[in-house]
């Protein structure tokens, strides 16, 4: 017989941020909580996720703002990267999030239950043999990289968990996968001074991006010297004495002192107990409908484990509405299609609402405007190219916003509003946006749309 | 557990006072008559939520904007206001 | 007699932001415009304002960037500015966004009258000896440095337009004038490595944002090593061998380089034949009512030129108004308390709707949410310091938001949009920001103020 931990309102297994959202957003409903986690609070995303990676990345601006400095009248040599003190910063900027995040837990008095936890009734899960009841139980245990099998080394055949420990920067590397994380990845190194192909079986690069935006980050990558082949499924690997060795479907090889896998992320579902209870799992990822129910007993789910997209503020809205849900609030269901999609590389590709192909593929008549960066001012002043494409529906409101440039990703807080919303063009256009600002670009194409352009080339 | 409401699609909301004209070229064709009054996505859900005619109401806002406030007040006359005489 | 240049539908006089505007939105309804200008299409804004001096604080951030690196593990010596360099990179920026306004307004066939012209009648401009008649005329005849009867020699008292033009990075700076452009001025020389001093009659740098912005403000330009003299007005300055020697009331003394007299823009209304033609003076600004009309004639007047905010945005949204409203299209007013406001410094202020000073005296019952960037994980990756506060009526819409911190401009994009949308907190809330971004903090804010704050320390 294992022992008793306890009975919770809401029993949470796995701490990431679909996990903790709905551990906090319970407590402060009044419930009482039980949070499991074997690892850190925080999950993927704080520790080996968004956090770090972000980190990584703004070193690598860095780099290039002092690699290009004379461009702007800066005299400053960039001598290289110096990796121990990169990981510093990183790690520092991660313990410091940790240690907010855990003072947060902390303050709504949520009972966080160290060690792995596996599902064993429909309202108990069993932690290093205590057995610990839940009201309602939540699974949030996230995902792991997809290996397709390969050997990973750690040290030549990586992911991205061991790409965000290196002590050095490596000379060359494949990215096997141009979706964010690969595209993200590749963007660093090449910043850092590497050499740098990426592998994509698909035709593009981040391909469930808007397709006129994949091109415009293709030609900004080839301008910056990173190397795709797109199209082409990788065949096999082997390590050498100084690398890899990567083969195409083709025959085509690539040689690098290392390969990245980051050809997508899996749920962490196998023995959990999950199907033990009679949770059904599809491509091991769990089946909820659309209130983020699993069909058993009071169990949800939310996050990477189940199919919606893969993102940490999809989990934190998930996790917050099942808690609002479990309070009666009724909360109105998540619209996938409204939620920000940032790929945070140099240049960035940002997205909200509906792809023109999507948006025809569900019958609308749309219109569309593409708003070139090179009439934008402040795009000019930072020096980076891309645009602004905002789709409409005919005679009705803004169905798409698809971006790319250096820093649009932060211009999605305004486009999440007018996709969710429902606004017309015309009243965005009514709004002058400041100037000179990135964000005028989006202002240019909704007065574009609503017949009244102001800086619009034809 | 409770199912929620349903969010109103897209479909379901027919924009009330949008009569513009969208070209999709940048060039203006035909009258931009929503500039005959400035209503806010908000604005215009809640109208169409409610079933307020938004031309039938007087805004109090900057300008005469039509607020929240005044759908609402339109909204909660009409619901006292005596049933029509059959 | 003067010779007869044709019968205009609109005619302009300045082809600023709000001269250019109109033309071009009247140009789109139909009309046919004659746009007058003396120096060069674009006004102060495109030469000798918003572009060229967000180009310097760009450089400045390269500079900050370079000097840092090694926060961030790159190795990048900051070895000073090469103002040659600054200034080409500076007027490359300006000078192919001129072209492309140039090509505009070629291509919506307005025509462009070159020389200064002067008001000579109610329908009738006249230049170089050519009268213009209007059907309807408009001023826009913009702003120039205030300089309180300085002399300014141009080379150690200097406006704006000066300190554009240095060939070289002065060692000492006093800066007169804590507001937006001396604040600009002073963070760029900052950053470029010269002592700073702003001279501010008022107590607060940025006097009209809220008094938090200012402080936060303050505080990082304190540990910038920017120094400031607040509540102290300036009393006189002569020049010395070395540069100036600026005395503040009470006595004290600042010697530097050179002054930067940043006290203000005054409007341009002196000897154009404004008050001839019966129209209205007040402090230079012309007056006018709600529609924009002088009172005279069909005489209208935008932008700097009348007492509403100096700000490009404003100019652009007062030119399209008038020529929407010449053209009967009945366009709704104005609400000047929802135009963003952006001061460029490192860190950035920014703020959209009203003041918590305002808002209490236009009688609200408000409330109010301070959400520190340190809480903000994009911030801390920037490593800004700052914060965004949301104010909001009770139980009702949002009032005013106000950030500090760096990269924060953008923002004020999506909070133009909920406080002119008078969205409620709760609104905003339900829409879950992407992560990792800045535009979250705005989004935990909202949280907050709905009652489920998600990542708030209390
Ligand atoms: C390199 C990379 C970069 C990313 N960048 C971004 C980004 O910029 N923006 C973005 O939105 N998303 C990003 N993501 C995705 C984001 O990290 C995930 O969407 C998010 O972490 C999912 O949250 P989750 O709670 O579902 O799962 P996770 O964060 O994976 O958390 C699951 C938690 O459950 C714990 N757990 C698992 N099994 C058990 C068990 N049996 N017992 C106890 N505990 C258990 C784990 O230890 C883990 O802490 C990135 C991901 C990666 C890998
Ligand atoms: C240093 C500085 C930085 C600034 N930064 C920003 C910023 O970042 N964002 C922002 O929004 N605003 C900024 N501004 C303010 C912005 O530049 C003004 O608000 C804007 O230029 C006003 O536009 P306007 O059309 O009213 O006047 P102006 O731009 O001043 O244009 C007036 C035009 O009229 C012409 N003119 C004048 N008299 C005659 C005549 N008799 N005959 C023919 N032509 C004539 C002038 O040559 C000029 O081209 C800044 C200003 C300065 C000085």
């Amino acid at each position: 017989m294992s022992d008793n931990g306890g009975t919770f309102d809401l029993l949470i297994l796995g701490a990431g941020s679909g996990g903790y959202a709905a551990a906090i957003r319970a407590s402060e409903l009044g419930m009482k909580v039980g949070l499991i986690e074997k690892d850190k609070l925080g999950g993927t995303c704080l520790h080996v996720g968004c956090i770090p990676t972000k980190a990584l990345l703004h070193s690598a601006e860095v780099a290039d703002a002092a690699r290009d400095s004379e461009t702007f009248g800066v005299k400053a040599g960039f001598e290289g990267i110096d990796m121990a003190g990169v990981n510093a910063y990183k790690d520092k900027v991660v313990s410091r999030m940790f240690r907010g995040l855990t003072g947060l837990i902390k303050a709504h008095g949520i009972t966080v239950i160290e060690g792995e936890g596996k599902l064993t009734g429909p309202d108990e899960v069993t932690v290093d043999g205590t057995a610990y009841k839940g009201t309602n139980i939540l699974l949030a245990t996230g995902s792991k990289p997809k290996t397709l099998g390969l050997d990973i080394d750690g040290e030549k055949i990586i992911t991205s968990e061991h790409a965000l420990k290196l002590d050095r920067v490596p000379k060359s590397v494949v990215v096997l996968g141009g979706g964010v994380i690969g595209v993200e990845f590749a963007s660093v190194w090449r910043s850092y001074g590497a050499e740098v192909t990426i592998v994509e079986a698909l035709p593009h690069l981040v391909p469930v991006e808007e397709e006129s935006s994949s091109k415009l980050l293709e030609r900004a990558f080839r301008k910056r010297g990173i190397k795709y082949e797109l199209g082409t499924p990788f065949e096999s690997v082997k390590t050498t004495d100084s690398g890899v060795s990567v083969t195409l479907q083709g025959g085509k090889s690539l040689e690098a002192e290392m390969m990245l896998v980051a050809i997508g992320r899996a749920p962490v579902s196998e023995g959990l107990g999950y199907e033990e209870q009679g949770i059904q799992l599809e491509r091991g990822f769990v089946k909820v409908d659309e209130n983020l129910h699993t069909g058993v007993g009071n169990i949800y789910a939310v996050g990477d484990l189940i199919p919606t997209l893969q993102l940490a503020h999809v989990g934190f809205a998930e996790g917050i509405y099942v808690a609002e849900q479990l309070a009666g609030l009724n909360p109105p269901a998540i619209d996938y299609a409204g939620v920000p999609r940032i790929t945070y590389s140099e240049p960035e590709v940002a997205s909200v609402g509906l792809t023109s192909k999507a948006a025809k593929e569900r019958g609308y008549e749309i219109v569309e405007q593409d708003y070139n960066l090179g009439g934008n001012g402040k795009s000019q002043i930072l020096q980076t190219q891309g645009s602004v494409k905002v789709i409409a529906q005919k005679d009705g409101p803004v169905l798409g916003v698809h971006m790319v440039g250096s820093r649009v990703g932060e211009l999605t807080a305004e486009a999440q509003l007018i996709y969710n919303w429902e606004a017309l063009p015309s009243e965005v256009a009514q709004l002058i946006h400041p100037h000179p600002t990135q964000s005028e670009a989006l202002g240019e194409a909704h007065l574009a749309l609503a017949g009244k352009p102001l800086h619009v080339h034809e | 557990a409770p199912a929620p409401s349903p969010r109103p699609s897209r479909e379901d909301i027919t924009p009330p006072v949008d009569v513009e004209t969208l070209s999709g070229t940048g060039r203006a064709s035909g009258t931009d008559a929503v500039t005959e009054a400035y209503v806010t996505p908000l604005v215009r859900k809640l109208a169409a939520q409610e079933g307020v005619d938004l031309s039938q109401v007087q805004g109090t806002g900057v300008g005469g904007r039509i607020r929240k406030q005044d759908v609402q007040e339109a909204a909660r006359r009409r619901r006292e206001a005596p049933a029509a005489p059959a």
